[in-house]
Order: C-alpha cells, then structure tokens, then sequence
C-alpha cells in the first residue's frame, strides 16, 4: 500500500467509526467499508490500534465494547456534558398541556381533592398520564383518601411546588376573580333582575 | 451542459424517438412529460438541440394534434399536459402575429417573440442554478454527519418544562369560564391558606394512621408560635375536614382531650 | 487557565462538537456548555481554531457552516461512506427530482418569492408536495406575504438549508450563469430584413 492509499484507509476507518450508530467490528469493517480494497484482518486491526493511539488524550476515545469498537466521550466530561445535552434537549422539551395545567390549578385551589373532583369540574377525564408527570415532577403528593366509596387518593401540592413558583405559601397564589368579574355572571344576574 | 433525454420505454416495448418540434405523440405524452420539467424546459431542448425555429412551426397540424392529447390526458397529469397546451397556444400566436404585415406588429408592444425568448432565458438560468446546487457537497450524500456515543457511566441531568405562574391562573380562569363549578367560591387568600392547612393536616394524620396509636391529640395540630391568625386557619381547616368527611373528631371520654383521625 | 484546565476546556469542546447532533455557534458553547467556566469568545473560537487545524488531515474534519461549526467527513471519502451507510441502514440517500432543485434554486436566489413567480419562471404549477417537502425539511421557510390581491406567501431559505449544503451563507452559493443568447431572435429578424 502507497503512504497515499495507507491515510485514505485510516480516514476510512475513523470517519467509518464517527458516522456509525452502532459499534463496528474488524469483520464488519472488513465487509461493509474495506470490501473494495486488499486489506487483511491484521491491518484493520493495525489501523484501529493506530486510532485509539491517536484519539488518547482527546474528547472523545476509541474503545472497545462487546460488539466492536466506538468512539464514546472520557468520562472526565461526564458531568459538563450531562449539563450541555440537558441544555439541548431542553429546547426540545414539549409545553405542557392546558389539560395539565389545569388540572395542576386545580389542585393547587381546591386541595385536597380527588381526581374525580378534578374530572367533575373540568368536565373532561383526567388521564393517568398527566397525574404522573405532576407526582414525578413532585408538585403534588396524594395527602390520604376520600371517605366515599372507592376510597379515592386525595392530592394536594408540595413544598416543591412552592418553591418552583417562588411561593411562600399558598395564600401567595395570584386571588382568581369571581365569576361576576369575568363576565359570565353578569349576563344571567342581569336576566334575572 | 445540456442534459440528454432518455430515450424511454413505454409499456416495455415502444421507444420514443426525440420529438422535432411541439408535438408530442400522444403515446408518448406521459413519457415526455416526465423527461421534461414543462413547456418551457422541452422548448429550450428543442431550440438547443434540433435547431427548432418557432416561425417554421405548421400551425394545422399543431392544432389537430393537441386534440389528441385532450384524450390522453383524461388518464394522465392532465395539469401538467395543460400547460403544454398553452405554451403550443402562445406559440401559434406568436406565428400568426408575425404572418402578419410588418407595420400591424409594429403598432403591438414590439416582437411578439421577445417576452418568450426572455422567459426562456430566464428560466435556463435557473435550470442551471439548480444542476448547480446539485453538485454542491451536500449532507447524507457527500458528507455525513458523524457522533461519538456518550461515556459509559454517562448520568444524564434533566431539565423540565417551565411553567409560568400565570400560565396556572389561566388554565384555571379557563376552567371558570367553562363551568359553574365555582360559581359560589370566590377563591380567596384566606380560603387558600385554609385548604394548604387542610392538606397539612391530612398528611400529619395519613403518617399518624400507619403508627399504634392511629389519631393525633387536637391541640398538637395547633402550632402556637403562629399566632392567633394561625390558630384559626387551622381551626377552620379542621372544621372544613369534617365537613367534608375527610377526617373525624372523637373524643373517648367525656371532659377528655379531643382526638382527630382518619375515617376508620 | 492551568495547561491541565487548559487541556480540559479543549477536550470539552471537542466532546461537544462529536455529541451534538446540530452545528454549534461558539454563543452556544458560551452559554450552554462552558456556563460554569471563565472563557470568553475569543478563547473558544481559538479552541475551534486548534481543533480545525488538529482534524485537518483526519477522516473527519471541522467546518463551518451557516449555524456554527460541525464534525463531518471529509468529501474525499464520500463514495465509500455512502456505500458503507446503505449498507448498515439499508437505506439510500434522498435523491431530489429536478423539479425540487429546480424550485429550491430560485427560492435560493430569488428570495422571496410567492409560489407564483416560482410557477411564471418556471412556466408550470408547482406541486404541493415540493412545496410541503421543502419545508418540512426546513430548507425553506415562509417569511412573509406579498401585498399583492390574496396576500401569497414569501418563501426564503433558511440556516438548515445552508447547513445541509454546508455553506456559511447565501454568497456561497454558486453564481448565476448570465442569460445565454438562445439564437431565435437573430435569426428571423434577418429573415424578416
């Protein structure tokens, strides 16, 4: 092999490395990228050699793994990294739904209350879904059980939640207008004087 | 540069010969329109290849044969076989106009030629540009994105979604407006530190219940370092309780200490 | 800066390049991966400096494109990778019809423009699939509407597109040929004469 064609073939392998998903194997370098070329299992190996060499004081190392070879991050960088990629993806983080928000509001202005109660007032079924994101998120906690039948888990907001909100208290909560002021309530006292 | 066109296949057996000029035979409509990006990208073929002359164009023949595509394009893009039409009508326009005498031309805007000739330009600039961006190194084809996969012992930290206290206000001014439900409760300041006390309570006694004794005395709810204020919160907050069943107020003896529970 | 800080700081960002699946600008080192350190702009764009030169004979190469800066393999490797590719994931690369470039060129280099003109230009309709693939890919995005009767939407190209072409900007763009001479005008005029 020229020196010419020998750093063709190692940019192969490292970029081979970088573009795959999954790690890679001396055998499926060999008969998925190296198919086309006269190169023997040892100097496949000679060249990933070559690369962890190369790659060892680096970001990113070549290690070995069940399955083959991968580039992973040290772990030095765990933890600026785990910061970095919760940053990224938190600009993917979905919204969450009026259904949640209310449901959320709810509990924060009727506790204790049941999600029967919740389903009651906002007319619409409340899904597990949205109970468990608010218990995980640790902005409620179920405070004990309703006495009717069934036994219902009665849910009530958390320190946490306060906090999140930068709230003191519950009292702190903004006073929602009764009903007259949002004007739904004024048409029907009107049609009854 | 300029692209040569296939010479294609059509039901597996006939082959399609380069057209001369507009016409297109029918069985080879479908066939040419899929070679061509319209009336225009077939025009500039024609002009840069066969030498086509728009003022050589017959007219009759044209005509009848455009009828024809009408029938064919019952089946086929009949959007597409369309503007082939117009730009055959654009055509014969520009013949007959230029049949006329000299001077009658010359009353119009100029040689009726001129604005088709422009577009046509146009347009092969824009093919160009397109075969162009086409060579352009391009992602997933030419290059390609490349990732390391993270440490082993990777833990990766979370950020949740925010949410704005006014968002919560709203979503509950929402519920308002649809329903009734709280047509009586004015929800105020005090009615909330009452229901926040509420839940306090039912948390002590829920810790209370998994315990021997099961109740808590009805003084130790009561945090005297409150003040007055939070002496009657509680109050109604235990009051609030027992209306509401949620919790039970049992006093064992008579004169003796109030005790408070969780329903048995 | 310590070198061993020195050598971190180099390492994280380089970590970061191979982790983030989007080119990164240095504000969004600056911001989202070295919030907790002292560094200022100047430094990272060094740091990017040191690492374009450290990759420049490598298989994969650092680049700027309109976005920020990216890992991607080198041009030279293409005809092996794309085969390597096809191979793991059993699928080719998206070709683009001509009637796509064809649009995409003229939102290029014409923007903004109304479906319209992109329909006067190219002397027919253009398909609502074109339309919807170009912005679902985000190579193009709608940046307006044109005060004319129906108020039709301007379209333009975005950042993404400029990123998948790996070009920094708009000026990178090959230049247009200039207007040929389509010899028909010549020609009948010394017939006429």
């Amino acid at each position: 092999m020229t020196p010419a064609d020998n750093k063709k073939f190692v940019q192969l392998v490292e970029a081979a490395f970088f573009v795959s998903e999954k790690p890679l194997s001396v055998k499926q370098l060999k008969t998925d990228l190296l198919v086309n070329y006269q190169v023997s299992h040892q100097q496949i190996r000679d060249v990933i050699n070559e690369l962890v060499i190369k790659y060892k004081d680096a970001g990113v190392n070549l290690v070995q793994v069940a399955s083959g070879f991968r580039f992973e991050t040290i772990n030095a960088l765990s933890n600026d990294l785990a910061f970095f990629i919760a940053k990224l993806s938190k600009e993917k983080a979905p919204k969450y739904s009026r259904a949640l928000l209310e449901t959320l509001a709810l509990i924060a202005y009727k506790q204790p209350i049941t999600r029967g109660e919740i389903e009651d007032i906002r007319g619409v079924a409340v899904s597990s879904y949205i109970m468990k994101t608010l218990l995980e998120r640790n902005w409620v906690k179920i405070v004990g059980n309703k006495e009717v039948p069934g036994r219902p888990s009665l849910y009530a907001t958390t320190k946490e939640f306060l906090d999140y909100f930068s709230l003191t208290s519950l009292s702190q909560l903004p006073e929602l207008l009764p009903m007259t002021d949002l004007g739904v309530m004024d048409k029907t006292v009107a049609e009854t004087v | 540069m300029q692209q040569v066109l296939p010479l294609a296949l059509i039901r597996g057996e006939v082959i399609v010969e380069k057209p001369h000029d507009l016409f297109i035979p029918p069985e080879a409509l479908e066939v040419i329109l899929e070679s061509f990006e319209g009336p225009l990208d077939l025009l500039l073929y024609l002009i840069r290849k066969q030498k086509f002359d728009i003022l050589d164009m017959p007219i009759a023949p044209i005509a009848t044969q455009y009828m024809k595509y009408i029938e064919v394009m019952k089946e086929i893009k009949m959007e597409l076989a369309a503007e082939y039409l117009v730009m055959a009508a654009i055509l014969m326009e520009i013949k007959s106009r230029l049949l006329l005498p000299k001077q009658a031309v010359e009353e119009e805007d100029g040689d009726p030629r001129a604005e088709l000739v422009r577009r046509l330009q146009e347009y092969e600039v824009i093919k160009n540009a397109a075969q162009q961006l086409d060579q352009i190194p391009r992602l997933e084809r030419d290059v390609f994105q490349v990732h390391a996969e993270l440490a082993e012992d990777f833990q990766s930290a979370v950020f949740q979604t925010d949410v704005e206290l006014h968002e919560l206000v709203s979503a509950l001014q929402g519920i308002l407006k649809r329903t009734k439900a709280f047509e009586h409760h004015h929800i105020q300041k005090e009615s909330l530190s009452t229901r926040e006390r509420m839940a306090l309570i039912l948390e002590k006694l829920k810790r209370a219940a998994t315990t021997t004794v099961a109740f808590v005395e009805f003084s130790e709810l009561f945090t005297v370092n409150e003040g007055r204020q939070g002496v009657v919160v509680t109050f109604l907050a235990i009051l609030e309780l027992i209306k509401e069943s949620l919790i039970e107020c049992v006093q064992t003896q008579v004169f003796g200490q109030l005790r408070v529970r969780l329903p048995q």
